[in-house]
């Protein structure tokens, strides 16, 4: 017996020559918010589809709640699903788009009608239950789409980048809106974004994509702070990604020879990316004291970006150059162009990653 | 874990072929009824192409050869091609023109008004296609309310009946429904939200109309298109009645072939020869209008 | 009710459109005014105004072949129609939203019709229909007989391309996602198609529906190749009449036909209105209060 | 390109099937044996033009011999043929002229009995035997009428030419208003320009018909248009001035113009066509002797009289003449003095007449 609500194993979907999915492995647990990352392309959006049922997959198997699905068409899964373009159908008003899923399934229509209800309610669309689709707004919409899958109350609910349209204050409060209605109804969403900070805040979990590849599942915090490879590293939040030669397993030798701590399991001697978030590099005068323990590079200061809350420096290092966060407090030094400098971080902020 | 059997390629590709399958199938009534009585019957006249006309006008089933085909190639069959093709380009240009703000307009009504107006559009060709074309000629002859309202207004009696003009104006008139009924049907539902959409980030209406009601509105432009050019190139009996058959055109070149001189086999090689212009250009018109998009 | 009416204001551009659409219904009208005036004209002749008169509606009632052709065009009209809508929309249906092989081959064989000429046509019917009615005797001693049947025949191979072609601009727009969301509320195949496809492609069927009724009302040239003993249709019948002159009996005919058609349209949109708002009202029934 | 070979070979092998169960034609002639008023079917299907058989004619025929007549029709000579040729059953037809010639050649009538027809005798003389059926043996004379020319009389002036050259000759058509209207039709307008230049309307030299070309060509500027249809209604509209075109037509648009009296019909004097249109029994007919109680039921000569009363067209039903309308018998009166030729199927030639006109067209 699998507990999972959706579980993968090894499925891959070809189309044509092309792989939009290989080898996938996952399994989602009963009431998490699940988000599939990643840039356009990469199979996020593919793999949506195949748990839906739109597609079936080339190879591999697919469960939900323990029962084989793999080629079960879409209208004999327990999912739903809330499309990118939300695609309402226009002919219908807003209750008869709510309602569809439950004449479908023959619920009676007292029930039908309390649920509907119910639905639009928990939206707050109450009130235009007699609108067209067309008449409302984008941020409407996407709702009328939300209580549509629901009202059907299905063991998972998947997401297609349902916030793509909107406009970034809308986005905001609907992320928030969606978090919460998630945590209330409590069933698993599978949500597809190529938005790091979507899926970074309201995530349970993120599994970062590229190229039809699962590269790595895990906490936002997990992903964020030790990506296990170059492209998550890369792809979530800014870093600075320096080459680097490892020395043992505790540091890394840079270009220009400096040796900086930080753990790899890699072999001593092989080439790897020595990866380090900007907020949390130092940047100190050249003769200002510098605590023991931290890793440090001396550099020149090239330039300084004003952003209000904070302040970027970049700065010409022997191992690059290194772009460096620093929050605009009362009192901050500030550092010019040109003027020496020496860049320092805890080594645990460090993490080396193989290429 | 182990993988487990199912989901195999084999049954993907199961319900891929399943799928297929569906669609032929869908398809596969009108396939057999085009290929009983259409297809088999096109091959009658492909053979005939190759076939010698008799005496008495029957299609003789010997001695196949190309002579039909032979005829084509002069400069007069040319020319009579050509000119046809630019009246049924004009006509076409001119129908899209007139029928693309109108079946806007039809189809920004409200539902009801729309399928009155709609509907509207139809009535005068459900009357006889030769009375019509009758009436027509009253219009534009010289004692026509035209002519009548040029002289009131102190100007010369107009006649319009055996000119080009005429033939334009009964042409158009003849096929613009082919160009609504298509063009009302793809902007009908049109997402005005995406207009809206639009209007709020080019702010000028042409801008909009151009980026996203011209582009969503493209297969009916192109159905129309076809629907109007394709009947407008061997249309014979407007040009006759209204233009006095003062030319000839590929229409009633054809015809002839078959009514007149009784010429099976020219009659047919004719026909390939247009249809197969037909062909090329409506796959030239696709080609850059997929590119336009 | 629809938003466009709603949103939009009275701008310059609407009353652009809205004229331009009077003027191009002026343009459809003029003639059949024409057509109607001269119906009362006591002349023999379409285009020469003497007196009024009802006598082309008398004699149109009299003479029994025109009935008959009115009859015969009709039935054909009818059935065309409704076939060649409902292989035209599977047509435009199979080669919009399905990939398999030899489609591309479907594809041109739907297109042949609308390009190749209507002689053409009628000529190789009519050879078609002979050969494999020679064939059927030989084969099962039964010899069909040329008329309606091979008239509607041959309507509904030309018609059933220029449905195709119409519903499918309308199919081509349509928003794959809509079928898929369908499925995904448990809609079946013939669900999602009867509750999501077809009222969206509606408009296109109509479109379609329209145009192949007026295409049979119309054709000659195939009719007069493959028609038999007692089934001349209207255009056949008045084409023949042009070596005698036409008379103002077919601007009667065409009137009363016009008359048939806007009575049967009041009618079904009557009855459209009535069917709607009884939706309405059991849905209304429905809602908890 | 597999594809296109294989579709290749299988034309091929079509047209080689073809070719052995080809050519039907020439069997032998059949001939119809029937007594006097004998009904074989009482089913009658007949295939006319629109609007050429009075009603009360068939009803009458229809009481007489307990008959169903079922009335088709047909818009030209040749979809009557091609319906033919392809076995539709018809029982009696009505082809012009060339096209019975046609007809006879490739098999399609029966050799009528002539012992059934006892009405026979009222047919003129001069339409038992035409060049189209020399012994009279397969047709039987329907209507005739004349291919001339209606001249407005107000355009033209009282005096002018009885000639060809009222549409052809550039000198005098650019005189007139609104143009000349000329057949849209390859036997009869090359005919024409055949016999303004002299030669037969059934010439087969081909530096004449090019003459003829040339003529038409260079008269193209003053020709409205070129119509088989309206030419009468043009010219009783005054839309034309001098309309080229069939007697019968010209005889009834005439008639209902506001002034008759300004229009008068010619035949010019080079020459002109006479046509026919003859009953005939195909040999596909299941009631041969049916037929021939009809076709004898219209020699009757008040029954010949009230078909021409009643579409106007010339009968060659002699015995008909005291009951035929005086104002339709003086419209043909001058027939039997004109120069008069039938157009006669020339075979092969029969292209040529076509490309003629297309290319005067241009």
């Amino acid at each position: 017996m699998r507990k999972a609500a959706v579980e993968l194993a090894g499925v891959s979907k070809a189309f044509g020559d092309v792989y939009a999915v290989r080898d996938m492995d996952l399994a989602i647990a009963d009431g998490e918010f699940f988000s599939l990352l990643g840039p356009s392309g990469c199979g996020k959006t593919t793999t949506l589809r195949m748990v839906a049922g739109f597609e079936f997959p080339t190879a591999g198997a697919l469960w939900i709640h323990g029962v084989e699905m793999g080629l079960e068409p879409a209208n004999r899964r327990p999912v739903n699903t809330v499309f990118q373009s939300y695609a309402l159908f226009p002919h219908m008003n807003v209750e008869e788009n709510v309602a569809f899923g439950l004449r479908m399934k023959k619920v009676g229509a007292t029930e039908t009608a309390e649920r509907v209800k119910r639905a639009l309610d928990m939206v707050q669309l109450g009130h235009r239950a007699d609108a067209s689709p067309t008449q409302l707004s984008g941020g409407q919409q996407q709702r009328v789409a939300l209580a549509r899958a629901l009202v059907n109350e299905p063991e998972v609910l998947l997401l297609d980048e349902p916030l793509g349209a909107l406009d970034l204050k809308l986005r905001q409060a609907m992320q928030v809106e969606l978090k919460v209605l998630q945590e209330r109804v409590g069933i698993t969403f599978v949500y597809v974004t190529h938005d790091q900070e979507e899926a970074l805040t309201m995530s349970d979990r993120i599994g970062v994509m590229n190229e039809g590849r699962l590269l790595q599942i895990g906490r936002p915090e997990e992903i964020y702070e030790r990506p296990a490879s170059r492209f998550v590293a890369d792809f979530i939040g800014e870093i600075n990604l320096l080459p680097a030669t490892v020395v043992d397993h505790y540091s890394v030798r840079l270009l220009g020879g400096q040796v900086v701590r930080g753990s790899t399991g890699a072999e001593p001697g092989s080439e790897v990316t020595m990866a380090v978030r900007p907020e949390r590099l130092e940047l100190f005068g050249s003769n200002e004291h510098i605590a023991d323990g931290l890793n440090q590079i001396r550099g020149t200061v090239v330039r300084r970006t004003y952003y209000g809350d904070v302040f970027y420096y970049d700065v010409d290092t022997p191992a690059g150059v290194v772009e460096v966060k620093e929050e605009n407090r009362p009192g901050v030094d500030l550092h010019e162009a040109g003027e020496s400098t020496v860049v320092a971080w805890d080594p645990s902020a460090t993490t080396v990653v193989e290429d | 874990m182990a993988l487990p059997e199912t989901a195999a390629p084999e049954l993907e590709l199961d319900s891929r072929r399943a799928e297929s399958r569906r669609g032929f199938l869908i398809g596969l009534p009108a396939w057999a009824y085009l290929t009983i009585f259409f297809a088999l019957p096109l091959v009658i006249v492909l053979v005939y192409s190759f076939a010698t006309r008799s005496s008495t006008g029957r299609t003789q089933l010997t001695g196949w050869n190309l002579d039909s085909y032979r005829r084509l190639v002069d400069p007069f069959v040319f020319e009579v091609f050509q000119r046809s093709f630019f009246l049924a380009l004009t006509t076409t240009l001119i129908c899209l023109l007139v029928s693309y703000p109108f079946a806007y307009y039809i189809a920004t009504r409200g539902a009801r008004l729309r399928n009155i107006l709609l509907v509207m559009v139809m009535i005068p060709f459900w009357s006889n296609f030769l009375v019509r074309t009758y009436a027509w000629k009253v219009l534009l002859g010289s004692d026509g309310p035209i002519s009548q309202l040029s002289q009131a207004l102190g100007g010369e009696p107009i006649r319009l009946l055996f000119t080009n003009t005429a033939v334009l104006i009964g042409l158009v008139y003849g096929f613009l429904p082919f160009m609504v009924l298509p063009l009302y049907a793809a902007l009908e539902r049109m997402d005005w939200s995406l207009v809206e959409a639009a209007r709020d980030l080019y702010a000028d209406g042409w801008t909009a109309f151009r980026k996203v009601t011209w582009p969503l509105s493209r297969p009916g432009v192109i159905a129309g298109s076809i629907l109007v050019f394709v009947p407008a190139l061997g249309a014979y009996v407007t040009p006759a009645i209204l233009g006095g058959a003062r030319t000839t055109l590929v229409g009633d070149y054809i015809v002839d072939q078959f009514l007149a001189a009784r010429n099976q086999p020219f009659g047919s090689a004719l026909s390939m020869g247009i249809m197969l212009v037909l062909l090329a250009a409506t796959v030239i018109y696709f080609r850059s209008g997929a590119k336009e998009v | 009710m629809s938003i466009s009416a709603g949103v939009r204001p009275k701008s310059p551009t609407e009353r652009m459109l809205a004229g331009n659409a009077w003027l191009v219904y002026a343009f459809f009208y003029a003639p059949i005014l024409v057509l109607i005036v001269f119906s009362f004209n006591e002349n023999n002749n379409v285009g020469i105004w003497t007196e009024p008169s009802l006598r082309w509606y008398r004699d149109v009632l009299a003479n029994d072949a025109v009935m008959s052709a009115i009859r015969v065009s009709l039935i054909v009209a009818a059935i065309s129609t409704v076939v060649s809508t409902i292989l035209g929309t599977m047509t435009a249906l199979s080669l919009e939203r399905f990939r398999y092989r030899g489609r591309r081959a479907f594809d041109g064989l739907v297109y042949l019709p609308i390009i190749i000429p209507d002689v053409t046509m009628a000529v190789m019917l009519l050879l078609f229909f002979a050969q494999s009615f020679q064939w059927l005797d030989a084969a099962l001693g039964w010899r069909p007989s040329f008329g309606i049947a091979t008239i509607s025949l041959s309507h509904i191979a030309f018609n059933i391309s220029f449905v195709a072609v119409v519903v499918r601009a309308r199919l081509g727009q349509l928003d794959a996602r809509l079928e898929e969301a369908a499925a995904d509320l448990y809609a079946t195949r013939w669900q999602a198609f009867r509750r999501v496809t077809f009222p969206l492609i509606a408009p296109g069927v109509v479109g379609g529906a329209l145009l192949a009724l007026t295409l049979s009302l119309d054709d000659v040239v195939v009719t007069s190749f493959v028609a038999g003993p007692g089934s001349t249709t209207l255009p056949v019948y008045v084409f023949g009449l042009v070596r005698r002159g036409v008379t103002p009996l077919i601007n009667a005919v065409s009137t009363l036909m016009l008359v048939a058609s806007m009575v049967l349209i009041a009618i079904s949109l009557g009855f459209q209105r009535t069917s709607r708002s009884r939706v309405a009202i059991r849905e209304q029934e429905l809602e908890p209060n | 390109m597999n594809g296109m070979r294989r579709a290749a070979i299988a034309l091929m092998a079509l047209m080689l099937v073809l070719t052995a169960c080809g050519d039907d034609s020439g069997g032998e002639v059949q001939a119809a044996d029937c007594n006097v008023g004998e009904i074989d079917r009482t089913t009658l299907n007949f295939y006319n033009w629109s609007d050429y058989m009075d009603p009360d004619l068939i009803e009458a025929f229809e009481t007489e011999y307990g008959v169903d007549v079922v009335e088709s029709f047909y818009e030209s000579n040749e979809a009557m043929l091609s319906q033919l040729q392809s076995g539709v059953v018809y029982d009696l037809v009505v082809p012009s002229d060339y096209m019975i010639k046609i007809m006879i050649d490739e098999n399609l009538l029966f050799q009528l009995d002539k012992d059934a027809l006892v009405n026979y005798g009222n047919l003129a003389e001069d339409f038992r035997t035409q060049p189209y059926d020399p012994n009279g043996d397969f047709s039987v004379a329907y209507q005739y009428g004349t291919t001339g020319l209606g001249v407005n009389l107000e355009a033209v002036g009282e005096d002018f030419v009885e000639s060809w050259a009222l549409i052809f000759d550039p000198e005098i058509t650019q005189h007139f208003a609104g143009g000349v209207s000329v057949l849209d039709d390859p036997r009869e307008t090359m005919g024409a320009a055949l016999e303004y230049l002299g030669y037969s309307l059934n010439d087969t030299d081909m530096s004449h018909l090019e003459e003829a070309t040339q003529l038409i060509q260079d008269a193209k500027a003053h020709i409205a248009t070129f119509d088989s249809d309206q030419y009468s209604e043009n010219l009783a509209l005054g839309e034309v001035a001098v309309a080229h075109g069939y007697s019968g037509n010209m005889i009834v648009d005439i008639g209902s113009a506001d002034n008759p009296e300004n229009f008068v019909y010619i035949l010019p004097e080079e020459g002109a066509t006479l046509w026919i249109d003859n009953m005939a029994i195909p040999t596909t007919s299941a009631a041969p002797c049916t037929a021939h109680a009809f076709i004898d039921f219209l020699l009757d000569a008040e029954n010949g009289a009230q078909l021409t009363n009643w579409n106007y067209y010339g009968s060659p039903n002699e015995a008909a003449t005291p009951f035929i309308e005086q104002e339709v018998v003086d419209f043909y009166a001058d027939t039997a003095d004109a120069n008069l030729e039938v157009i006669e199927d020339q075979g092969d030639y029969e292209i040529n007449y076509t490309d003629g006109l297309a290319r005067a067209k241009g």
